[in-house]
């Protein structure tokens, strides 16, 4: 037997960059109201300033275990975030620090848990990957790869088993159009008109592996829709207001009983695939180009051109960067949890007994 | 009193759970309009309705991840996932979801799912369905697992698993499925987490759950022929397990034999075989034995299905060479 | 919570009927040399015969555990078997019978097999579920929907990577198109560009369940061939001449390196899904106008218009009549096997030995 | 002899096995351009070339399913599947299908497969991605098992996996990837099926795998402070098992502890510990102990997962407590 050996495939970096496309400049004109996207505004500033500190945090060795951060992707987090009612649902990945914000749960408890504290969300035992906060409505971020997707039918289905229509929104990557569970969740979502809203957050990577090279398409979530008689939906996911107009368009629709969406949302993580990662697999043009869209900066602009002042800007972002100093204190005040924590809730009955 | 079924006993213990929580649905492949291919859930559709009985496609991770998704924002689910081989095919959501959820968002979620599934061999259907796979989610933290052995274990056993708060998978046997049982009127409710002593003896000891009960039991007959008195016990829940009632007896009879029709390695014998190796070490008169199904894929033909599931004659044999050791 | 009752979906056999297509004319003039046309008659027949005698057999309760017919499907079996090349690969459901005896497997040790004998070709040790014979290409008969086609896939990557040009012929039905095995199998052999053909035997029910109630997209193939960047291509699985032309179309392609294909043929199974099941779920007009469009029947009617004498044809119905009776005589003159057999080839050094 | 770590001496035995048989190919997620996630394969791409090194969608099952279908068909593979705990989402291809097919073909099919995959906790991952699972794969007939402790065993035992014809489970311990030793020039190959007695001792035997095995070894040092000499065996392969190195300990020492880092029920120490409680009973001077992670998903925070694999202080402590029983 003999392999040939092909050495175009092998680098990565070498590859020709896939560059954003410019931002629509309608975006500016689209029917949002001016309070509207000031949360928006101030959501996105939150969910950056957060996520930046706690990679501070992170290089203080503070952090444990593993953290993913969307730094430079939040635009879709707030923009859905906003468009979702109060007691719809969210469903994440362990890429989700940013979902769960944007349901506004408090940043205090989201770092705690990241520092591994008893005061953390989730006591410590859940970690970065499993952020969740049913009070909130965010039902949980789930880190193997497809699984949640059909888990959010599964709230989906409850919901209009209840006659509640509340919706549930569950998120994901690319990389993640791959995997089995989305061809079962996407179909089943289809055939019983569930109101829920698949929302793939393409950034282009798969961890190391752009998506393109694994993919039989070129957009993996859009060009699949008609799979499942579903619309091919694309939206800009670095301009909240563009993602904003689409979700509250497709939550409605599902909130009406008209079925599920299928929604590709364009965007760039603009630092490595997790902690661990520097990112070096992507031209260097890439990330460059990328970054100069990130969508923090191109919305402030925005809100300059529609008339805020930028002193009201600056407001808010101190606003934020006061409400992440005091989170950060929250955190690193925490305690360790206390062990006998780790023996509790695997049932409901609160304890971790298995036998008499 | 009416005499049911094991299958039929299946439909009847759902239908008290339906009747009884209005908001419970059941989901699977086939199992409303055609009432299951086991027939285990005819006349439910009809009774309770498409919406609250659903056929699905075969596609047993959105089955399991809707039942998931459902229990833990109020709606609790019965999901069928049709061989229990097949759970291979929705392990992550039931080993890595499901089960570990509650833990991980300390406590936040609860998941009141019950997954049924036809387990076990005798049906001559080869490797990829006639496994039992008990130990497949005894192994899983969060997953309670119960298998019933007789008619109105089913109904009392079911009541419980739907009733439980926690994700319970329920096996049910497919070689019992026409076993038939006089089954009293009235709401049936049993409890997880209790074995039962289905023959006093006070010899040894034997462990079994699901088809290897009778059969435990029919070699317990004969052993009485050679005046071996042996206690047979019906485990009916792993997890919980009734490791009391099964010490207990040890310490009485010093001796210790499992029947399981699981392949041989980690099946759920060796954990109660390691738990009395441990706690009532002194008060074991020899070796714990375990008669399992040897460590291979199940054949097909009828003869080799036969001779590899434990038999009878097997459990006979082997406690009556081992008994005086 | 209240849950609504809609009693029109319960009775599936109530539900309007799914009418085949009438045959279309023109394949009477299909660029078939005749010789192949006769093959393709003695396959379809023989695949007919041998699974009427299976039939036979289990009502005399000779068959043990369970067994899917293909009656009625046969043509699809037929035409590709015969496209196919003496070393490519085929991979089978626990429906495959037909499959397994078109790739030129005797039929005496495949019906011993069936009735749990020794001289079965499995030893007694697949049954009806798990037909295999490496030496004529048929990789195997799996029972678990889904997986075959991400072995198929590895058998059509291995001939790519040897260089073989064998092409891997996967067959399933349309409730197979529902799992996720299905969508990563499709995705990685587009990628790939693997020589793999991928052939969905429609027969409009996934056992008992219409296949349009669970399935979002009405050509559950075919609607789904663009998500992995390939043509959708429907053909009629009741005519053999049909499937064949397809057939030796895609796997040419796939031979030259042109990457997989996704099938669907279009067909109907005239009996229950399997033994136990007598099909009482289908409309009756459904049931009768398929077993109108019955393959073998079409097949003997375009042979005679085509010139063939009938007496050819009886020829061959008897030599195949002969042969289903010396496999009949070979399968029921086979003893139990033995009992070591059930310890042996658990590893490749034939034994079941786990421990020292 | 150079020094290497556990992580690159994974390479250097693939490195070994794809220079010896040039029909050897590799495929996974990152496992290409990017040397795995762990870093464990570094290199390889740019020596073999993408052909043989090959990146893949994620898509679990499709990778068990090409590399059973290759295998098959003649070309040896080593499939990674990232982390362990996503076995479950490729469980069916693993367990259903590589495991089973030679014995439901009758022989007709070999399956040479290697699986390896990062196992084990204490990198504060959380329950997702911390599992110790080498019972989801013990329990299945048809597959071998390997869990090496060191860079030594890994380099010779991956040589042995991949020579070795029947599909292998081989896992590699995230906490042990940075742990470095010298490695002797040349080719290595192990056996498996091969138990090794890493510290005699008379008293009694600590039998563990992977990061257990420098645990136990730490806690019988200081064991060996208070006068008890503990032998402790790495297993390192659980299918096939040296059942008579770890048995022929016991009859020396009389006494049994398993170290294991799996959720307690049905673990490999079950296994182990019912094999000696049958064929060794009349040698066990004491009960047959296991110490192994308590019986729930971990948790991410490190000082609960700290508290919940065995560590030191904990075998230390169980055998202190326990040795005069
Ligand atoms: C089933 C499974 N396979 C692999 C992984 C490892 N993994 C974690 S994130 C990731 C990449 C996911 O890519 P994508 O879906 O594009 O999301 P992104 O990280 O880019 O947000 C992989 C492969 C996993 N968690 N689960
Ligand atoms: C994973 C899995 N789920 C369910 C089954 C049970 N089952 C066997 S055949 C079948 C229907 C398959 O339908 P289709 O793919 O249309 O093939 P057909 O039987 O019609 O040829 C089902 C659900 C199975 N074998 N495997
Ligand atoms: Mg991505
Ligand atoms: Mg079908």
């Amino acid at each position: 037997m003999s392999i040939e050996f092909d050495p175009g495939l092998i680098d990565y970096a070498q590859r020709p960059p896939r560059l954003p496309q410019p931002v629509d400049p309608n975006n500016d004109d689209l029917p949002i109201a001016l309070e509207t996207r000031l949360e928006l505004y101030e959501s996105q500033l939150t969910l950056r300033q957060f996520e930046k500190r706690a990679y501070d945090l992170f290089l203080q060795n503070l952090v444990k275990g593993t953290s993913h951060l969307s730094l430079g992707m939040e635009a879709i987090a707030a923009g859905f975030g906003k468009a979702m009612r109060r007691d719809d649902y969210s469903f994440a990945t362990y890429r989700g620090h940013a979902h769960t914000l944007a349901r506004g749960v408090p940043l205090g408890p989201v770092l705690a848990e990241l520092l591994g504290r008893a005061n953390g969300l989730l006591e410590g035992k859940g970690g970065s990957m499993h952020l969740t906060s049913v009070e909130h409505g965010m039902m949980g971020s789930y880190a193997i790869i497809g699984a949640h997707l059909t888990i959010a039918n599964g709230a989906a289905w409850s919901a209009q088993l209840r006659g509640t229509e509340q919706v549930s929104v569950c998120f994901f990557g690319d990389g993640t159009t791959n995997i089995g569970a989305f061809h079962e969740a996407l179909n089943l979502a289809a055939v019983w008109d569930l109101p829920v809203v698949f929302v793939c957050e393409n950034n282009l990577y798969m961890e190391y592996t752009p998506i393109d090279l694994i993919t039989a398409v070129e957009n993996p979530a859009a060009d699949r829709a008609s799979a499942y008689g579903l619309e091919p939906i694309i939206v800009d996911g670095n301009d909240a207001d563009a993602v904003y107009v689409v979700a509250t368009e497709v939550i409605d629709r599902a909130r009406r009983g008209l079925g599920p969406a299928l929604v590709e949302a364009t965007t760039y993580r603009e630092q490595g695939h997790s902690r661990a990662d520097p990112g070096k697999y992507r031209p260097v043009e890439e990330v460059a180009a990328w970054k100069a869209r990130d969508p923090i900066p191109l919305y402030h602009q925005r809100l300059l051109r529609l008339g805020v002042p930028e002193q009201d800007l600056t407001t808010i972002q101190q606003a934020v960067a006061g409400r992440v100093d005091e989170a950060t204190e929250f955190a690193k005040s925490g305690a360790a949890p206390a062990l006998e924590l780790a023996m509790k809730d695997v049932w409901a009955d609160g304890s971790a007994v298995w036998r008499n | 009193m009416a005499e049911l079924s094991y299958r039929d006993a299946v439909a009847r213990g759902i239908a008290q759970e339906m009747r009884r929580d209005p908001s419970l649905v059941m989901l699977g492949e086939d199992i409303a309009a055609a009432g299951g291919v086991f027939k285990t859930t005819v006349g439910l559709l009809d009774e309770f309705g498409p919406l609250r009985v659903r056929d699905t496609p075969i596609s047993e991770q959105a089955i399991l991840g809707a039942a998931m998704g459902a229990a833990m924002t109020g709606v609790p689910v019965i999901a069928e996932i049709m061989f229990s081989d097949f759970l291979a095919v929705c392990f992550d959501i039931l080993a890595n979801q499901m089960a570990k959820t509650r833990y991980m968002t300390a406590g936040q979620v609860t998941v009141p799912v019950v997954v049924r599934t036809a387990n076990g061999g005798g049906s001559r259907f080869g490797a990829q369905h006639s496994q039992s796979v008990e130990n497949w989610t005894m192994m899983i933290p969060g997953l309670k697992v119960v298998a019933p052995s007789n008619p109105v274990d089913v109904v009392g056993l079911m009541a419980a698993a739907v009733r439980d708060p926690d994700p319970v998978v329920f096996f049910e046997h497919k070689s019992l499925m026409a076993r038939k049982a006089e089954i009293p009127e009235g709401e049936l409710v049993d409890r997880l987490g209790t074995a039962r002593v289905v023959r006093p003896g006070r010899d040894c000891t034997i462990v079994a759950v699901a088809l290897m009960v009778e059969r435990a039991l029919q070699a317990a007959d004969e052993l009485a022929g050679d005046g071996i008195e042996a206690e047979v016990i019906d485990v009916r829940s792993l997890v919980p397990l009734d490791a009391r009632t099964i010490l207990d007896s040890v310490v009485k009879t010093g001796r210790l034999y499992t029947v399981e029709e699981n392949p041989r390695l980690c099946g759920w014998g060796a954990e109660i075989a390691s738990i009395a190796a441990d706690e009532v070490f002194w008060d074991l008169d020899g070796p714990v034995v375990r008669i399992a199904t040897p460590h291979i894929p199940l054949p097909a033909a009828d003869a080799l299905e036969d001779e590899t599931i434990p038999s009878v004659a097997r459990i006979y044999e082997t406690i009556r060479r081992t008994a005086d050791q």
